[in-house]
């Protein structure tokens, strides 16, 4: 089984999908003989040449929009977003059309499609290019948002996404793309889109993250785990839509929930994680919930956004608090 | 207005050179009174074509005032006339096939009633109800855009639809149509300046009505004509008198067989007039003259054509009357069957969000079938 | 003192301030002649001219990126959106300039400026007319986000937000345009854009909303008090950046807290309260946090957004759980 | 590429009139191997005039050498070169007076440089630190904008700009530059439909550099130019050979002065050649043919310019070797200057996020400034 770096996965992903069906492109800028600006697509148009590995004009919008046209009509359109700070200008087009046409005809124009695009920051990226977009998105309804956060769950994912029926926004944590290796093996089998995954199992402590942020989570409960606490490491994976039992059940058992997110605090998606624990598991809790986010700033750039982006002292200190209050 | 660009007397003559030069046509063959102004294409002296587009634009006049009626009593939401505008409706309607996809704006009842969506599918909507825009199966329409309330933003739709059709090889064509005020937009810009890019079948429609909602298209724009907004992405744009029928279809339908033959965009501005309010929830007085609606009568597509049609004998007093006495007993039983629609269940709402409703959104579902019907409208 | 509607208070307020500084311009969509959709703009043409009062092309990312481009140069612009569903192709422009520029350039270049957009369903208005936005801006980083719930408020923070250095987005709903009256006299003073207003007091159980949903808020306040139930409702009216303090002192006085929101629920604002809820208040809850939102559905029509908006029943639904699993 | 539109045949020739005409030119006053296509404007025949363009230029070549190296060697973010390009920016810096209003993209340095950015601001920007954008009081930098990263988005910034200008009844003029791909995007074309709306002064300037990443610009657009995407908006389009810093300056200056004058905003496309990757970031050797570039060296902005000169006896060799010496020294003490920035403040990311942080924020800013500095860059 090879061992690929995520990047390489979901390049993976791509390729193997557009080999068993011949109706799936993909779309962006620089895509095609550049291979896409961190290379996701390397190959791809080598492979199956320019018609369905589809250079696009400088327009964001209308890379949205044109994989809304093409998805309507039975092309699954796999689009890339060069980088996160730019995903804004497809908000309108995701919104007011992706989600919608379904809804609108009844059920006779869909837009089964997919725009992925880098996402949240630490790899000392220009400005502009290190925001956290999950939340953004994960308000909208009738969408999909899912960010991987390792090279198995990016290539079982991304399948999931590019076969699912409806508009799927896939956040790839830029950091994590060259981080590390897995085996991944190329059989085609996706992951489910519905549910969390227990990363880790644990009794003491529910860490809860997804995406980038995931992999400082991991390293927590390692720090955790040598002094004895046993924390269940919960990876949202897919934000919407959520699967909250998973994380109702985890914090039934540990009375303890601490969210890991590196949006901006105010109104991202650890507050919706939160929010449901305030009203459903609030008797099971023994101690506050905890959130650790970037702060509400703008996205700091590259001297500074180590400042901004949670680590592992931050989420250290907010797990510290909820044991302060109540000790295991 | 643009002013053609000259070179000063202060540039040395030799310094410059001409590198590109573009002319805009207008097109027309009916004059405002019916006669001619060049001879028609076959299509308008053919006795039976040349009815049908008459009689589609009668009906769709008399669909028009009873859907403005219904407002008027409080039974239909705001609706959008096409008052004055539909003969572009009609022409696009025939210039079509029935394979190829129609993306409209939100005015063109005419088109999608010759494509196929029943009349009632428009108070639907508009009485807001979506299942308006479920467009029957076995039509031409059923494969088309709903209306956009969005301006401008579905015309980039057009882009990977087309791209769809190339790329699976078919010899289709996209008809994308919006207003003047729409072309302000980037979304529009983007989608013009694709289609060129991969020389894609479309043909893009702007209805010129002279107004976006109070703003003057003059004043929407400093360009002389909206058809030279296609030179921004090198595609080939052209005016027509969107109030002449003829014309207008003959000018439609040479775009999308240049569009069918892969000689690739097109943009049409059909020159027109929007005679009644923006949408019933306008009141034009507000902020146009009177006078000017007068005048835009006198051009009125219908008048015109019917004038042709007369002089051609090809229309009587008889056939006038029989037209108006069928298209409005349609437009009053479409207004009753409009009127007896039975409500959509209140968890309808949840029925088409996604494919399959995602198990963490089974209880809204539930919260909402176990209340029953919510008092409201 | 004369009686307005909010649409009245609006104008006012604009005049207002027009009248006082000569630096504020109003721009928008048929906002001249035609007094704008709603009529907020009713008599500004005549009163400051068409150079102050601006009919815009149609285009909104244009709208928002030129009132960027008037308020860095110190001219106050207050440009109105026609439809909360037009809101999004502003998204780009705000996130990624109109909060930027005063941290990009280190106080250099400032956006003093306004986005007013009716906001929120009720009034049988077409497609894309009856969305709320307020969570997808109040996550942004360097915004303010206003919504006012009545008339004197929104003459009061209107004229705070055209005073505010920094952007906002302001939040008129549309429902109460004309739903009531209340007498506001032209005095110029503004109302703080950075606390929560206590609507009425209450010890039994925290009633928090903002914008629309406040007047069923309010009427569910009524229903509670004829049963001898006394709410304390707040009206949340900024929400970025939140007060949480006063909400938190109001939920320690009552341990009982219903948040009330039309927005989607899923990440909506109500989210981000009950999340602070679940931080800082846990301690001094009786029962769980509730949150009674729009569903997670796109936005019906017409004929069913009163599924979908919150209403007096749904609300006290939610407050009777409350009291059901902890009794006064 | 674009045809203008013809009718065919089968149009009846009086159904159609021409409504408007539109030329593009070019302008250019030295050819590629610096001899003269045509007499120049005075400023190039001024030799102390005709000298402070050709030392700009190099000395903004030496910078971006300076800054690459820097990058290469791990002491600088990801850098966007200008090799090949100078000649625009020279030409931008010498055409804007000093109360007019810059709005760059993020390659124009040298316009930067002549506008009063200390060569390090653009060090500590491309090295993640925001007081490279705070341009000094007291120069015409102080009230331009800053480099921007989002393509295009920062173009309908100069419609607020220049509206509030002629608000105040002001005679200066707004500089709005991008590259070829940032004429796709939305926000570019919305800004040049409204700036003739208001006759705006604004000058739109497009440097074509032949690429956008690794998308050529003919496959950018269908347009033949991008200065007919002027037309667009009603806005007089023309191209300039951008590698002619005399041509440049005089087409730039033209326009601003006809803008200045209140005759109306202009589009201007600066043809050039991308000399270096994309960004240090890019290899563009992965979609570009070496031969394309060893070509384009032949057209370089500073060889040219050195040429002329030389011939009119403005320039030696001695001139020559002063200059790069003295622009070596400056790049380097530049890259010192740089490197010894002192950090700041962890807290500094609170300190313009509002003129005053909420009370709500203070927590947050607190808990930074306790934590202290953290690991990372
Ligand atoms: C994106 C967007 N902005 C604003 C509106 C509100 N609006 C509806 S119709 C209209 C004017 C449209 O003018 P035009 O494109 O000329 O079409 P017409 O109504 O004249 O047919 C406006 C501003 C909208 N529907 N969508
Ligand atoms: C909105 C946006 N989309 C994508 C990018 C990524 N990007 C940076 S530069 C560039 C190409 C720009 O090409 P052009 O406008 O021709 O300018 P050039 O770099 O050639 O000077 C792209 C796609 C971006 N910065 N902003
Ligand atoms: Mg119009
Ligand atoms: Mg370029």
């Amino acid at each position: 089984m090879p061992n690929l770096t995520m990047i390489e996965a979901v390049n993976l992903a791509m390729a193997s999908e557009m080999r068993r069906d011949a109706e799936v492109v993909v779309l962006g800028e620089d895509i095609g003989r550049n291979g896409g600006v961190f290379r996701a697509t390397l190959g791809l148009l080598d492979e199956f040449g320019p018609d369905r590995v589809i250079d696009t004009p400088l327009a964001e919008t209308l890379v949205a929009a044109m994989a809304i046209g093409l998805s309507t009509q039975g092309i699954k359109a796999v689009a890339e977003i060069q980088f996160s700070g730019f995903l804004y200008p497809c908000v309108d087009q995701v919104v007011n059309h992706a989600t919608r046409y379904r809804n609108r005809t009844r059920g006779r124009l869909t837009c089964p499609m997919v725009i992925r695009a880098p996402n949240s920051g630490g790899i000392h990226a220009p400005e502009h290019h290190s925001e956290s977009l999950e939340t953004t998105f994960a308000h909208m309804p009738g969408l999909r948002v899912v960010s991987p956060s390792s090279p198995t769950r990016a290539y079982g994912l991304l399948l999931a996404a590019i076969r699912d029926p409806d508009p799927v926004i896939f956040l790839e944590p830029t950091r994590l793309y060259r981080l590390f290796k897995q085996p991944v093996e190329d059989t085609g089998e996706a992951l489910p889109l519905d549910t969390c995954f227990i990363d880790r199992e644990g009794t003491d402590i529910t860490l809860v993250s997804w995406g980038a942020m995931m992999h400082d989570t991991r390293l927590v409960a390692d720090r955790l785990a040598e002094e004895g606490i046993s924390a269940e490491v919960v990876d949202i994976a897919t934000l919407k839509p959520l699967d909250m039992d998973t994380i109702l059940e985890s914090v039934a058992k540990t009375g303890r929930c601490v969210i890991v997110s590196e949006s901006p605090r105010a109104g991202g998606w650890a507050s919706e994680v939160a929010a449901n624990l305030a009203e459903h598991g609030l008797l099971t809790l023994f101690a506050p919930v905890m959130r650790v986010a970037g702060y509400d700033t703008v996205m700091p750039l590259a001297k500074q956004e180590r400042v901004y982006i949670p680590d592992v002292d931050r989420i250290l200190r907010e797990v510290r608090k909820v044991f302060d209050i109540a000790p295991k | 207005m643009v002013e053609p660009l000259t070179i000063p007397d202060t540039s040395p003559g030799s310094a410059t050179t001409k590198v590109a030069s573009y002319d805009i046509y207008l097109t027309r063959f009916l004059n405002p009174d019916g006669t001619l102004a060049a001879e028609p294409p076959a299509f308008a002296t053919d006795r039976e074509q040349a009815r049908a587009l008459y009689e589609l634009m009668v009906r769709t006049r008399l669909f028009d005032k009873k859907a403005v009626a219904l407002q008027r009593t409080g039974q239909l939401g705001t609706y959008a006339a096409v008052l004055g505008q539909e003969a572009i409706g009609v022409a696009i309607g025939h210039a079509l096939k029935a394979e190829d996809v129609f993306i409209p704006a939100y005015r063109e009842y005419a088109a999608q009633f010759a494509r196929g969506v029943p009349m009632v599918r428009i108070l639907q909507y508009w009485g807001g109800d979506e299942r308006g825009m479920d467009y029957p199966a076995g039509t031409p329409s059923h494969h088309d855009f709903p209306l956009s309330v969005p301006i401008a933003t579905h015309i980039p739709h057009a882009i990977g639809v087309a791209y769809a059709m190339k790329l699976r090889g078919e010899k289709r064509v996209v008809l994308a149509s919006c207003g003047d005020g729409a072309t302000s937009k980037g979304d529009w810009y983007e989608a013009v300046s694709a289609a060129k890019v991969w020389n894609l079948p479309i043909v893009f429609l702007v209805n010129n009505n002279g107004w976006a909602i109070s703003m003057p298209s003059h004043r929407q724009t400093g360009a002389q004509t909206f058809a030279q907004k296609g030179l921004a992405g090198g595609i080939s744009g052209e005016q027509v008198d969107g109030n002449d029928v003829i014309a207008t279809r003959f000018v439609l339908e040479r775009a999308i067989e240049r569009a069918r033959n892969g000689e690739g965009p097109s943009l049409v501005e059909a020159l027109t007039y929007r005679l009644h309010d923006h949408t019933t929830a306008d009141d034009a007085r507000r902020y146009r003259p009177e006078q000017e609606v007068t005048d835009a009568w006198d051009r009125c597509p219908v008048k015109r054509y019917k004038a042709y049609l007369e002089a051609r004998g090809f229309w009587t007093a008889a056939d006038e009357d029989a037209l108006i006495a069928d298209g409005t007993a349609i437009a009053e039983s479409t207004a009753q069957e409009f009127l007896k629609t039975a409500p959509q269940a209140p968890e309808a709402i949840f029925e088409h969000l996604y494919e399959r409703l995602p198990k963490s959104l089974e209880w809204q579902r539930d919260e909402v079938a176990a209340r029953g019907p919510v008092g409201g409208h």
